[in-house]
């Protein structure tokens, strides 16, 4: 019996983390929320070298075959560093072509594995419907509009209509419009897609496989949220340890001990529950679809709570751009509202196992 | 309990109202603070008692008695009639009052006027990197040379300052003194010499604050309001003025409304917002705590007109709850919002103001005395539990 | 414009406060709760001597003929010694008694002022609905099951069915059989009430008459619960102000400040909602249905927010029954659950503002 | 990962199963602490080394190897069968290991067989009135007079003290020493004269603890555990066995159970409480916090048996976490019950057990060390945050 990390996932997270923490620095970050053009495909090569992007596609596919967990701290360190790279949209669109014909799959999968290929995601039923949004698909052909579609900036899109069919829909294809939009979060790529008669290929009509597909993004999301919180909890508690006023450290007086003992007594927790979570998807199948709810939901409300309070005990240093703090709150910020609110997602919690 | 307001008041209420409905097209737009249009509307107000309404007609103002009421129904009116209300900043809410109290006359007759007029704008130049919370720890310095002032170091969280045609500022002028008592309150022109002014973006992304770098400005020896050593107790005449705005609950009404407005009209899978119970428990919960503040409000302005009422601590609690409030109601927005809850700057579906004035007000919890900072007073003060042991110097480092 | 008391408020507040100081002590508190036969009456009689009971009744009727706010300070009084007499059930009775026909509400209601009469309150849609409850009427006649009906020890009962009829039931009519029900408060009385065809007098058929006494029965719960949490966090200051651990009084510790300045902070504005929701009772008819839902959902959270934090602050001293803390603390618990629990009278609010 | 047990801990899994099958009619149910049938089936089980497993033999126990796994198979399979556990209390889980770790050979072989058969209760005596979250400022004499200890003070929390044969007390045998200095353990016989005891009644209306009086109390010089002064090291090196079962989420989440169970069957106007999407989501957070504690746990116990994860924090928050999570849990089944939710006592329609635990977890938030001293211990063995810098007798007072 072992709940823990082994020895490889350790070797990886530690060869990921030691790769971001000297590329991504807040001069990144500020150029890439100021200017959606700034690229940073240097950073997606290195990490495509470092195995991310093949981590989770089969090792037919040119992949690794690692599992969600390793997924899921691949996740927890990109959201410590705030990477503007996309990892979420190929990594579901991953699981959902690795259950249908390899035929249809085998290119954009193996593109995924050697990071040439980005897959984004506009799925009906959690990003997009809103307003008047929704993809009706007649045979292969798709029409319609996707609000929020994330990872964008992608060469290709997995859409899913409402009923749970998905389809694979290239970015270049004729009858496709893109239109970015500006969120918060300006390190990671929001757009509206407009298709109007765009061909595209069915991968599945089985809603099961979509469903997988968005209990991996859940679980990756909470990942995310977990590494930014983190980040900011430890950068509170330094600040704390260095800056003055009443001429003590601020991290003797006990208010703000006792905030940041908070922010690390609800934190902690939700490292195990991640770990069971991202366990849960590929080994206990009764529990998995509960757990990506419920990880997503308590991980991201932790999470938002740590936000704040970290930023408030930076004070006004916390509020301005100088630190660059802010770009983790705001990380937070759209982990929460994607693939589901924490509302949505308690709902969902209570209706997967039965209880309405 | 009597929550109507007598005839005369009702009277002048409809004065004000016909007052805006008449002059409509002749209220700037969107002006800058610096613009012709502003400064003439400015002057129309005070002239009709609209604008500096008790300031002594002397110092370039109405001159009214005040009236507490009054003052309520002209902002009431203007809110409703989305009216320009005038000139506003620092110079008119903090210094001008100031100037009242401690004020020299020479000082009044020079300052007063021009500043309501919009001729002199003003920004604040208290905080500092090293001096949030424990401000009094401020260490720009004036030293005496002559006839002038010498100043020099930094100032933070100065808005307007690209703008402002002059600084009330703390210095340090007595390195010796303890430090509440070695500071004082100078005022000088920010087109002196040796003053530097860089914007601080913020994470809403624009820049509502600047730093300000002093080196070696010279200012006048008289441009001291009160005595040398005197600017701490100049400064707190001050900041009663400035914390009751922040989190004002009447704002706080608009948003709720505007939060109720989207979630009878957004839908998601063709549900209404509001059908769906968690969310509506959550505004309604939301809806109650600012019911309690706006109550908590009437109260204040019932004490400040009747006198018969001991307010001193729902007065001190308004700024630690009515910031707590705002952010969670814009969170709450988000929340229900979703996805589209992350619009931003240019994106078409939103305008974004919720994410702004959510990030605006975590600002607003931090800035204007920390929420650890109001409790510490609402113990003391309101409780008189004791103030924590001081420590040598540092004792916990 | 004035918002606030006026000097006779003061006054009537103040003697009702100075009397049951004096009168009611935790020895009574621990009587009242240990054994339900123990009877308050001496302070009955001494508050109906001071015109408590009086208060709302017509002067036409023999009493004084007060206001709706009026009451809630008394109520106020009362939450804050944990006074183990009736007064929400008969003043609701009153309420609904008045807009009835004279001949029948009377003498009921010059027992009440006089003190001599007390009313429990069985209703159906917010008392007693629970289970296998409900009262049926066949005319005049009553039939059925009411649970935890309050201010039980009582001489008559307002029985309110499902549709909004109510009627007025003699305790000791044929058919009526009374339970006690042990709960968590032992300074108010609940029962459950068996009728098999019991005769009763019909009050009114109009809703909106309960409705009225429903709304004032809320805004006096909340008064209740404003008293019992003003008079914790009382007791916390001074406690913290004596009590001393590593060589300092506790209230010198960051940590207790906050705990009692956010307990404040939270509590002394729902003193203006308790007032501006007492006026509007009588003077806003618009506003009266919301204010009732709003300000016993938000007064009765925050004061269980205080209940649990005036505890902590007095540490193991307030666990125990030594102080007697815990009467306090039970007072809140149930005035929270009566008339209508804070979710439910959110939803409740959301509806009657249309917003549903 | 792998949370499965290999074969053999599966092996040993159906032994403890077929074991409490075939002694099911044996099992005392509901005996007290003292009966006969407890202090049988208790050596029952440590013949079979369900009970005193890891004790060495000579001092009365079953002698194996430590096994956390093995440990956890019987705690869970005697969970399952709603086995009666044997004997419990602070002599079994606090001082057997407290003299095992610094007790003399002589006090090893004098007690630790006793008491792990039943025949020797014990209770603590550590909190006084005042001395609680500041243990060390505990007052309680003793002082040498002869070869024997002459105790005098007062005790306060101390559970079963009525029916304990023997006590394990802190007493100051130096006053002039610094504080944590100067305390001593002894142990000695609660029939000793001089013993008053008082129960303490609870909120719950419970005397689930005692106050415990000591006026001349003789104890003889050997009966101390370490040396005179070394109290306080004797003491922590119990309490980290106390602390981690306050808040245990495996017993949370049974009533996390017994929670959906009312919300599934219970019904208001004709609706299922689960099915009103208000309570629902409270439910749903708080299964969420259930979870990531339960989690949490799972993550301590592989770190016991694996030894290769960083768990100081993860241990340190269990028992705040663990405590709140379970009163805010009990208090959503209070609300979700409305009016139902007050029954208490003998109220015929539910057990009151919601509001029992609803008051017993408040309790544990405070006992065991409060919230706030939890808070502090985070804060700075955890976050590695600076103590408070300690204060001058009477510098806030």
């Amino acid at each position: 019996m072992k709940f823990g990390l082994s020895e490889e996932q350790r070797m990886l997270v530690d060869s990921v983390n030691g790769y971001l923490q000297g590329a991504v620095d807040i001069d990144r970050l500020r150029a890439a929320s100021t200017n959606r053009d700034e690229s940073s495909d240097d950073v997606r090569r290195a990490l495509a070298e470092l195995g991310v992007f093949a981590l989770l596609v089969p090792e037919a596919h040119g992949g690794v075959g690692l599992g969600s967990l390793d997924a899921a701290l691949i996740a927890e360190q990109l959201g410590g560093v705030c990477a503007p790279v996309p990892f979420i949209g190929s990594a579901v669109a991953t699981r959902v072509l690795a259950s249908s014909d390899p035929e249809l799959a085998g290119d954009v999968l193996a593109g995924i594995a050697d990071g040439s290929r980005t897959v984004g995601l506009a799925i009906d039923s959690y990003i997009g419907g809103r307003r008047d949004a929704g993809i009706i698909a007649a045979g292969e052909v798709l029409s319609g509009k996707s609000l929020f579609v994330f990872d964008f900036d992608a060469d290709s899109y997995l859409v899913a209509t409402a009923d749970g069919a998905t389809y694979l829909l290239s970015a270049d294809a004729p009858g496709v419009t893109r239109e970015p939009l500006t969120t918060i979060d300006g390190t990671r790529r929001f757009g509206e897609l407009r298709l109007e008669n765009a061909e595209a290929t069915l991968i599945t009509s089985d809603e099961a496989a979509l469903d997988a597909g968005v209990r991996l993004g859940r679980v990756l999301l909470a990942a995310d949220a977990l590494g930014a919180a983190q980040h900011m909890l430890n950068e509170a508690v330094a600040y704390a340890k260095e800056r003055k006023q009443f001429n003590r450290v601020i991290g003797s007086f006990q208010a703000v001990k006792h905030m940041c003992a908070e922010m690390a007594a609800e934190l902690e927790p939700c490292r195990s529950m991640l770990w069971y979570a991202g366990h849960a998807l590929d080994a206990l199948p009764q529990e998995a679809p509960v757990l990506a709810c419920q990880s997503k939901s308590h991980i991201t409300e932790v999470a938002s709570f740590v936000a704040k309070t970290a930023t408030e005990v930076h004070g006004g240093m916390g509020f301005t751009d100088l630190l660059g703090l802010h770009y983790w709150f705001k990380r937070i910020g759209s982990a929460r509202q994607m693939l589901g609110s924490p509302e949505q997602l308690r709902d969902e919690a209570a209706s997967v196992q039965g209880l309405i | 309990m009597d929550l109507n307001y007598s005839p005369s008041y009702e009277q002048f209420r409809q004065e004000v109202s016909s007052f805006l409905k008449a002059s409509a097209d002749k209220q700037p737009k969107g002006a800058g603070l610096k613009s012709q249009a502003l400064k003439n509307w400015q002057k129309t107000l005070i002239e009709h008692g609209y604008a500096a309404r008790t300031i002594p007609k002397k110092y370039g103002g109405f001159g009214a008695e005040p009236d507490i009421l009054k003052s309520r129904i002209i902002a009431e009116e203007f809110a409703k009639a989305q009216a320009n209300p005038g000139m506003g900043g620092q110079g008119i809410s903090m210094l001008v009052p100031t100037l009242l109290e401690v004020g020299t006359e020479e000082q009044k007759q020079q300052f007063i006027a021009p500043t309501l007029h919009g001729e002199m704008l003003w920004c604040q130049g208290y905080s500092e990197p090293g001096a949030g919370s424990d401000l009094a720890s401020l260490r720009t310095s004036a030293v005496l040379d002559g006839d002038e002032w010498v100043v020099n170091g930094q100032k933070i969280w100065t808005s307007t300052a690209q703008i402002a045609d002059w600084i009330f500022c703390l210095v340090r002028t007595d390195p010796k003194a303890p430090k509440h008592q070695g500071i004082s309150f100078l005022l000088f022109d920010m087109k002196s010499p040796g003053i530097e002014i860089r914007p601080l973006v913020d994470m809403t992304g624009d820049a509502n604050f600047n730093e300000v770098f002093f080196t070696d400005v010279r200012v006048p020896k008289g441009q001291i309001v009160g005595a040398p050593g005197e600017g701490w107790r100049v400064a707190n005449s001050i900041l009663k003025f400035e914390r009751g705005s922040l989190g004002d609950p009447n704002a706080t009404l608009h948003r709720l409304a505007a939060l109720f407005d989207i979630m009878k009209h957004e839908t998601i899978g063709g549900e209404r917002l509001m059908d769906k119970a968690a969310f509506r428990d959550r505004a309604m919960r939301i809806q109650g705590r600012v019911m309690a503040l706006q109550h908590n409000e009437l109260r204040l302005l019932s004490a400040k007109i009747n006198g018969d009422d001991d307010v001193r601590l729902a007065a001190m609690l308004a700024k630690l709850q009515g910031t707590e409030l705002r952010h969670d109601l814009e969170g709450l927005a988000i929340d229900v919002l979703g996805e589209l809850g992350l619009a931003y700057g240019d994106n078409p579906y939103l305008n974004g103001t919720w994410q702004y004035y959510y990030m605006y007000f975590l600002g607003l919890i931090i800035g204007g005395g920390t929420s650890q900072i109001q409790k510490n007073i609402i113990s003391e003060r309101a409780l008189g539990m004791p103030k924590e042991p001081k420590f040598a110097e540092g004792a916990a480092t």
